[in-house]
């Protein structure tokens, strides 16, 4: 059969059916077994499907097209793009619900699936609690007593299904505006989970603040949909790349380098157009003449700024879903939800989508916005990285752990590293969200997220303490130099290489790599220091100790698949070249192989191409690099808080203000609160008062005045005007007072005066009008 | 037989209320039952009409794809004003047809708890659906504003009588605010009237305006005679025909310098706008709708906000285009301005019912933004198909909005007949007592959001993206209101859905929702749904005649607004502009092609 | 001095006949406060008139020239006979119901409607 | 010329007529009256023969003096009762009705004695070839819808026809409205039972109500 044919139907199949999980959870959710539990099971069987046809359409995939062919840009492996059903067709503009498919997305569904099988099997013991009338401690009522509720298992499973659903949607799909939907679709979901735990205040303030800074990021990417859309009257990727990209035009024959496409230089040469069309009466001959005119308005630089708007505006949403600086502050927030949601939604795909997007919109980023992305991830992996250093909250480390990984895909991708970028991606997806399931277990297992209470895990749940150990070294990049080692060896090292690449070429830009090494080097240190506040020492809190016990099997079985994928995901079949890497790069968009240069607005930046930085004069050093880097944070956390040769309390005492700055999170909350939040709500007061004073007041104003005149005018009316018409009437019934007193009642007195007026009526007939009568 | 379709279904409700006024006031749930079964069979003639034509023989029910009006006819109902009763549908009106009908079954469905004057109350509600279905259907100008006034006044009476505590400060803030909305199209009507000339049409015009024979002879008469004397008409299509030619005889000079159409144009919008409402002749709507009972607000938000949109896209922007070209930016403008204050105004409030009000002025001011975008210049090369998207964006936004906000007045109203406040403050943990209805409470809300995947965000969305093209500054602070959207709504979830335990008084009278209640908001519900998935449904019906609209207006920008703004009439146009329209000779701003 | 008995008689003979018996009629109505003498003093009235009806529609009264109503005055009268029989049965049973009512039949009691 | 005993018969029963009815109007006892009133009625009779209605004249004795007047002496039987039966007029009334009597016999007796000159002259228009035959025929025809007396006139309404402007339609009604009119009086006249009316349907809020059927 034909991969065009069946890759759609495969992918469109494990997209819905988390679908139709979610619709039969939402109309028989809590009569499926007992207290909802078959929900559960619904849900599992419905991702486990998806799982099983992602699987099957990589491998179709694969059979169709081998890896191995090298960086062979002149002949790149052409996406299946196409569409299912119009939304809104406007003249020869459209906006439809339809797919893309390329190598990219195949990978990305079967990650997608396979973490998230994982953690629904997971979420089934995790959630358990669920099943039962729950009593929630942080809640206090009015009365003075600990909230209880009914358990709400199948609504956790419903909303997994919803974001599942979503988050494949988002993958597959075929142009921005699918992914805008989806994107939102996301976002709402994140925020139900979020908010799972209604019943707190803190999970719902968490909830609308997540949902809310997204939307700050999607404004911006309406902004750059708006942009894109003027310009090119379309937004499937393929009809974009193919008029950002064409073919032919760049340094080599088959590069496809950027250009500013026709519809966005028309758009910036309105003025010029609207001159042609008011000089030349013919439609057909002012088309041409603008043709001719397009080449030279384009070397002008007539609509490069439209192209860089967009891209911004692109990136300014995946700002907001992946959490970069400035829209980090929700993520940490985030938390708030269960814990297998952080897992998923909030550490290995949701937040991802933001760099995905970025990595499936590449070839539309000028050098300009590249470099914004870089500079921002920079910012926000050093800004995360510092303040996990100090979090004492378990989930609140992994979370911004979370932020700052993120920060350094979006380096990668800023600096050109577009493999690099997205291959970490994947393999973070697998050990943070194992990271964040072992976090869980010890949290189902202890009953708090405090670092600080817990202590000595190490006997208790050795299964688990194991494992998040995998995920630390996988996150801190542990292997043996140049020869092996885990995933996260693997994907921070390309981006490190790509970086030191970068600085080569442009050395005023070499501090990003400095603080990238630098960041290496923080992440091994906080996140173990995680692993040995929790696992190793003494307990701190008796209480909390012996409740401690193992998860059961549900639990740990997840959590040992993902521990392997977390070791294995960087490696290819041994033998062949058949990896995620290779992969990826077969996935390499267009004409990005040949990195990017000489934007209008920074002429002189460089990106390097990607297969440079695999040189060995660029490698091994930094393989070297960071992997001193990376033992230098283990070993300072393991002097604190394994060996305690130092006293954490008196290193913070002594660095306070340092301190202080960092537990506070650098005072972004504050800042947003004082700077943005306060001014809206005054707005908001404002335009209230306007309306309830200003408006309203006109109104009533006006309305008094006319009252005003209308009682003058009621005065005129009854001195002259009712004075004559009363007169009339008092005249009028006055008269009939007086006839009135004819009307005795009395019959005979009426024959008399009838009889009385017969005779006046002939005296009167007969002086008057005898002649008449008598004839002549 | 298009008339006695049409006529039935306009005028089945009065007739409803005729025999409801010879009933006795105190069969109270047979008068009930009778207005709903009034209400559904109004709602089945119009779902009836919806199905597709099947496009053999004279077409009985709706022809999907055709642009021009349907199902037309013109009966003479005061020759000596050349007044006609003259009705028809088309893609614009129809889904306006629908949504009418179908809030107006649902609304007398959510009545059900009316205990005041039942017999006046189902009275005035069926006069209100003639009026509000006529309006929609009559094609003459006259006969529309017959409607329109006949619209108002049962509802002044239903907030008047059956309102809240405020109820008369309401009602008559409600009716002073439209009847100065409608005096001034009054005098626009007059105006246009005055002005019209029937024998400047060419044949082709006059038969695309449906001329009457008696006209056609007034028309040879008015030629032959040595006197030429003016054919004056109320007919809305010749209006609009007349309004887009290249000698219009809206152009003379009435006042100030200003031609009739500019005059005829500003007092029309201002009575629109009062209608949709925009700011600043919006805070009559907030005050009407806390004080009003559920099923009027449903009604008054769902369908008599959306007359003011319709008003504009078939009154304004055909008969006066000039006036509209150089007054777009107000549109837009107005439009953005009532987004964002209204949305902003939406988050200060404390009142349940105000907050969804001030969310209607917001989500309206798409409508007059979509409206507004007239992207088809010289600049754009007189390419139209984002003011298309724009328009159609605008009147999704009026369709989904009449589900969604019909569907969250419903959602209050159903607490406030609970526990008898609306203060936000003083609410919280709806999803553990009423989980169901809480479930479909925040659906449409958000609905209301613009999710993706419910009716609200195609609307939003297809305006948006319609007005860069038009003015970047207008396009990135409509954009922003996403933000404020998302923060009111959020929040006031939060505040009345979640947490752990309810905070107002009667807590004990906060049972789970009835299956009447259910049955009122489900539907609102699934065609939300419906619609934000399928939006094609809408579609499908609307956009034949909303891209006809647009094309016209963009053809006669090139053909006579832009020889008129080059100072030169020396084009070689046709005199008048009729007939089909072809889609436009120049491609997109983009050729693919050309730069392979 | 003409004989009156050796001259025909005239139509003006009739009429001053009916004359007079309209006027007794009139002046029993006004006069009587009995009911029935009232009732009484119409159907004088109606014979008055009825005379002159026969008077006008007489063959043999032609003397003065006037033009006779002939069948015409007799359908007339006949009429005039049946209504007043009507009439005669319908104010008793209203005099005798105001009797019932008052046990009187003075016109003069029956002034309620003034009160 | 000698004696007319036509004029004589006229003067006779005209004299009677006059007195009985001078005799109604100044008689106090209420059954004196009637009686002088059949005997006007009767004399009136008699001046229609006279005048050639015989059949008129023979209604009016059927009618008036045999029906009429025994309802009204019924009326008189009924509620004459012990002083009631006269009922005094004032002397003051008794001259104002006098003086307008007189004034209106003046009127009248000037208008019949000038009848002749306000009649317009010399059109006699009756055909005399059937004066002397009996009336009953054509009035019973006449009340069929057909004028035997008419059906040699010359001037009739062009619609109608010669000899058929009769009094079908006005029979009718006047049938129809004694009929009503008995019903209607036998309606008003019923006795009445209020004083037995059980306190029962007293309370019951309808008492008011005159509904023939208690």
């Amino acid at each position: 059969m034909d991969l065009a044919q069946v890759l759609p139907l495969l992918l469109g199949l494990a997209w819905l059916t988390p679908l139709a999980s979610f619709a039969a959870i939402v109309f028989f959710g809590p009569r499926m077994g007992h207290a909802g539990k078959g929900a559960g099971y619904v849900a599992i069987g419905a991702i486990a499907a998806s799982a099983v046809l992602s699987i099957l359409a990589l491998i179709a995939w694969l059979i169709a097209h081998p890896l191995g062919g090298g960086h062979d840009a002149a002949h790149p492996v052409a996406a299946i793009a196409g569409e299912w059903y119009p939304l809104a067709v406007a003249g020869e503009l459209k906006i439809a619900i339809g797919y893309y498919i390329d190598g990219l997305t195949v990978a990305m569904f079967a990650m997608v699936t396979v973490v998230a099988l994982c953690i629904h099997v997971y979420s089934l013991g995790y959630m358990h609690e669920e099943l039962h009338e729950v009593t929630d401690p942080l809640v206090t009522l009015a009365n003075g007593q600990t909230l209880k509720r009914r358990g709400r298992f199948h609504r956790f499973f419903q909303y997994l299904s919803l974001f599942c659903f979503s988050m494949l949607g988002l993958v597959i799909a075929g142009n921005v505006a699918m992914v805008f939907v989806f994107w939102e679709l996301v976002g709402i979901c994140s925020y139900l989970l979020i908010g799972f735990y209604i019943e707190r205040k803190s999970a719902s303030n968490a909830a609308n603040k997540a949902f809310i800074v997204n939307r700050v990021g999607d404004f911006g990417m309406i902004v750059g949909l708006m942009a894109l859309w003027s310009g090119l009257g379309t937004f499937s990727f393929d009809e974009i790349f193919q008029q950002v990209r064409p073919a032919g035009h760049g340094p080599a024959a088959h590069g496809h380098a950027l250009t500013v496409p026709d519809g966005m230089v028309r758009f910036a040469a309105r003025e010029e157009i609207a001159a042609i069309y008011q000089g030349t009466p013919d439609a057909r001959q002012a088309e041409h003449a603008i043709r001719e005119q397009l080449p030279g308005w384009r070397a002008e630089g007539l609509g490069y700024g439209l192209l860089v708007v967009a891209g911004l505006g692109i990136f300014c949403g995946c700002v907001g879903k992946s959490a970069q600086f400035p829209l980090h502050v929700w993520l940490p927030d985030a938390m708030e939800g269960p814990t297998p949601v952080s897992a998923l939604i909030h550490a290995a795909t949701m937040v991802a989508a933001g760099v995905y997007l970025v990595g499936r919109f590449y070839p539309v980023f000028t050098p300009e916005v590249l470099l914004v992305i870089a500079v921002v991830g920079c910012i926000t992996l050093f800004i995360a990285a510092t303040i996990a250093l100090t979090a004492t909250d378990i989930k609140r480390v992994l979370a911004y752990s979370t932020v700052s990984q993120l920060g350094y895909m979006m380096l990668a991708l800023g600096v050109g590293g577009w493999v690099a970028g997205l291959f970490h991606l994947f393999t973070h997806a697998f050990f943070k969200a194992l990271l964040f399931l072992c976090s869980g277990s010890v949290i189902h297992a202890t009953g708090t997220n405090e670092m600080p209470r817990m202590g000595g895990l190490l006997r208790k749940m050795p299964w688990t303490a194991g494992t998040m150990l995998v995920g630390c070294l996988a996150i801190a990049g542990a292997g043996i130099p140049l020869v092996i080692g885990l995933s996260g060896y693997y994907s921070k090292d390309g981006i490190l290489a790509q970086l030191y690449s970068f600085a080569g070429q442009n050395p005023s830009y070499a501090w990003l790599f400095y603080v990238a090494a630098g960041g290496a080097a923080l992440t091994a240190f906080y996140m173990f220091r995680l692993w040995f506040m929790t696992f190793l020492g003494s307990p701190r809190d008796e209480h909390v100790y012996a409740h401690a016990h193992e998860s059961p099997r549900v639990m740990v079985v997840p959590l040992v698949i993902l521990a392997v994928f977390a070791v294995i995901a960087g490696w290819n079949v041994p033998g062949t070249e058949l990896g995620l890497q290779p992969l990826l790069e077969q996935a390499r968009p267009l004409g990005t192989a040949e990195g990017a240069s000489q934007g209008l607005f920074l002429p002189t930046l460089t990106l390097p191409a990607e297969h440079l930085s695999h040189a060995h004069e660029i490698h091994v050093p930094v393989t070297l690099l960071a992997f001193s880097v990376a033992v230098a944070g283990f070993l300072l956390a393991a002097v604190i808080y394994w060996w305690r040769l130092l006293d954490a309390d008196v290193i913070s005492r002594m660095f306070w203000p340092v301190h202080d700055f960092l537990r506070n999170k650098w005072w972004f909350d504050e800042l947003y609160q004082f700077l943005f939040v306060r001014p809206v709500l005054a707005g908001a007061r404002l335009a209230a008062g306007i309306d309830r004073v200003v408006i309203d007041g006109l109104a009533h104003a006006l309305a008094g005045a006319v009252r005003l005149f209308s009682r003058f005018d009621d005065w005129i009316d009854r001195l002259f005007v009712d004075g004559a018409v009363n007169a009339t009437a008092n005249v009028t019934y006055e008269a009939g007072l007086r006839l009135r007193e004819i009307q005795t009642g009395a019959i005979r007195q009426y024959v008399m005066w009838v009889a009385a007026g017969t005779v006046g009526l002939f005296v009167l007939a007969m002086f008057l009008w005898s002649y008449t009568l008598a004839g002549p | 037989m298009p008339h006695v379709v049409l006529s039935l279904i306009v005028f089945l409700p009065a007739a409803g209320a005729l025999a409801i006024a010879f009933t006795s006031k105190d069969r109270e749930d047979f008068i009930k039952l009778f207005s709903l079964l009034i209400t559904i069979a109004v709602f089945l003639l119009t779902a009836w009409l919806a199905i597709p034509s099947t496009g053999r023989g004279e077409p009985s029910t709706f022809v999907v794809g055709q642009s021009a009006m349907q199902q037309v006819f013109r009966i003479p109902w005061i020759p000596a004003f050349d007044i006609y009763y003259a009705m028809g549908i088309d893609g614009i009106s129809f889904p306006l047809v629908l949504l009418t009908s179908f809030l107006s079954m649902l609304a007398m469905a959510a009545s059900w708890n009316i205990a005041k004057h039942v017999k006046g109350y189902c009275i005035l509600f069926l006069l209100l659906e003639t009026g509000m279905l006529g309006v929609f259907m009559a094609l003459d100008f006259f006969l529309f504003y017959v409607f329109w006034e006949v619209m108002l006044l049962p509802m002044y009476f239903l907030i008047g009588v059956w309102g809240g505590p405020r109820r008369e400060y309401a009602a008559i803030k409600f009716f002073l605010f439209t009847l100065v909305g409608s005096v001034l199209m009054l005098v626009a009507m007059l105006a246009l009237y005055f002005s019209s000339d029937l024998s400047k049409l060419t044949p082709s015009q006059q038969t695309a305006a449906r001329l009457q024979p008696e006209e056609l002879r007034a028309i040879a008469a008015a030629r032959s005679s040595s006197t030429p004397r003016p054919v004056h008409t109320f007919n809305m299509l010749a209006l609009a025909e007349m309004g887009q030619m290249k000698q219009s005889p809206f152009d003379t000079p009435l006042l100030w310098g200003k031609s009739v159409q500019w005059w005829a144009f500003v007092l029309l919008l201002i009575g629109f706008i009062i209608k949709v409402p925009s700011v600043p002749v919006h805070t009559w709507l907030p005050d009407a709708h806390v004080e009003a009972p559920t099923p009027i607000s449903m009604l008054l938000a769902g369908v008599l906000l959306k007359m003011g949109g319709y008003g504009i896209i078939r009154f304004c922007y055909p008969m006066c285009p000039d006036a509209a070209y150089d007054l777009a930016w107000l549109v837009c403008a107005l439009g953005v301005v009532s987004m964002v204050y209204g949305a902003l105004a939406a988050m200060a409030q404390k009142d349940f019912k105000r907050l969804v009000a001030y969310s209607s002025v917001s989500h309206m001011g798409y409508v007059l933004l979509g409206m507004g975008v007239w992207t088809a210049t010289a600049g754009n090369a007189f390419v139209s198909d984002y003011w298309k998207m724009g328009m159609n964006g605008a009147m999704f936004q009026m369709i989904a909005h009449g589900l969604s906000s019909a569907g969250m007045f419903f959602m209050v109203g159903v607490l406030y007949d609970r526990v008898h406040h609306r203060d936000l403050d003083n609410f919280g943990g709806m999803f553990a007592r009423m989980p169901l209805y809480s479930g479909l409470a925040v659906g449409i809300f958000f609905a209301a959001l613009g999710l993706p995947g419910l009716c609200g965000f195609i609307g939003e969305v297809l305006v948006v993206l319609s007005v860069w093209n038009y003015d970047i500054a207008l396009a990135v602070v409509s954009a922003s209101v996403v933000i404020l959207t998302a923060g009111y709504i959020l929040w006031t979830i939060q505040r009345v859905y979640l947490g752990p335990e309810y905070k107002g008084p009667h807590p004990e009278a906060l049972t789970p929702i009835t299956r009447r209640e259910v049955a009122v908001a489900a539907p609102l519900l699934a065609f939300a749904i419906l619609f934000g998935v399928y939006p094609q449904a809408v579609f499908r019906y609307m956009s034949p005649s909303v891209d006809r609209t647009v094309s016209q207006l963009a053809r006669w920008t090139k053909e006579v607004k832009a020889p008129r703004l080059a100072g030169t009439d020396a084009l070689p146009a046709p005199v008048a502009i009729a007939g089909p329209i072809e889609p436009s000779a120049s491609a997109l701003p983009v050729a693919p092609s050309a730069s392979k | 001095m003409i004989n009156p008995v050796a001259e025909p008689v005239s139509l003006m003979h009739y009429l001053v006949v009916g004359a007079i018996l309209f006027v007794c009629g009139v002046v029993c109505m006004t006069a009587k406060r009995n009911a029935i003498g009232v009732l009484m003093g119409i159907e004088l009235v109606l014979n008055g008139a009825n005379l002159n009806f026969v008077a006008f529609g007489s063959p043999y009264l032609q003397s003065g020239g006037a033009p006779s109503l002939g069948l015409d005055g007799h359908l007339m009268a006949l009429f005039v006979i049946v209504l007043a029989a009507a009439e005669a049965a319908m104010a008793l049973a209203i005099a005798l119901s105001f009797y019932n009512a008052h046990a009187t039949v003075d016109v003069d009691q029956a002034n309620e409607l003034k009160r | 010329m000698g004696i007319v005993f036509h004029t004589v018969l006229f003067y006779l029963l005209a004299i009677l007529a006059c007195g009985f009815a001078v005799a109604v109007v100044l008689s106090n006892n209420i059954v004196r009256m009637a009686f002088y009133l059949v005997a006007c009625l009767g004399a009136v009779a008699g001046l229609f023969f006279l005048a050639g209605a015989d059949f008129v004249g023979a209604l009016q004795l059927m009618i008036y003096v045999g029906g009429t007047l025994v309802l009204l002496i019924f009326g008189v039987m009924l509620t004459a009762r012990g002083p009631l039966a006269n009922i005094q007029t004032s002397r003051a009334q008794w001259a104002m009705v006098g003086l307008i009597g007189a004034s209106l016999l003046a009127v009248l007796l000037y208008a019949a004695t000038t009848a002749g000159k306000w009649t317009h002259s010399g059109q006699i228009v009756a055909d005399r070839s059937h004066v002397s035959k009996p009336t009953a025929t054509p009035i019973g025809l006449a009340l069929l819808g057909v004028r035997a007396d008419r059906l040699n006139a010359e001037r009739t309404d062009a619609a109608l026809g010669k000899g058929m402007a009769g009094y079908l339609l006005p029979f009718e009604i006047v049938s129809v409205h004694l009929v009503v009119v008995l019903i209607g009086a036998a309606y008003l006249a019923r006795a009445r039972r209020r004083a037995t009316t059980p306190p029962m349907a007293a309370t019951s809020g309808d008492s008011n109500n005159l509904d023939p059927g208690d």
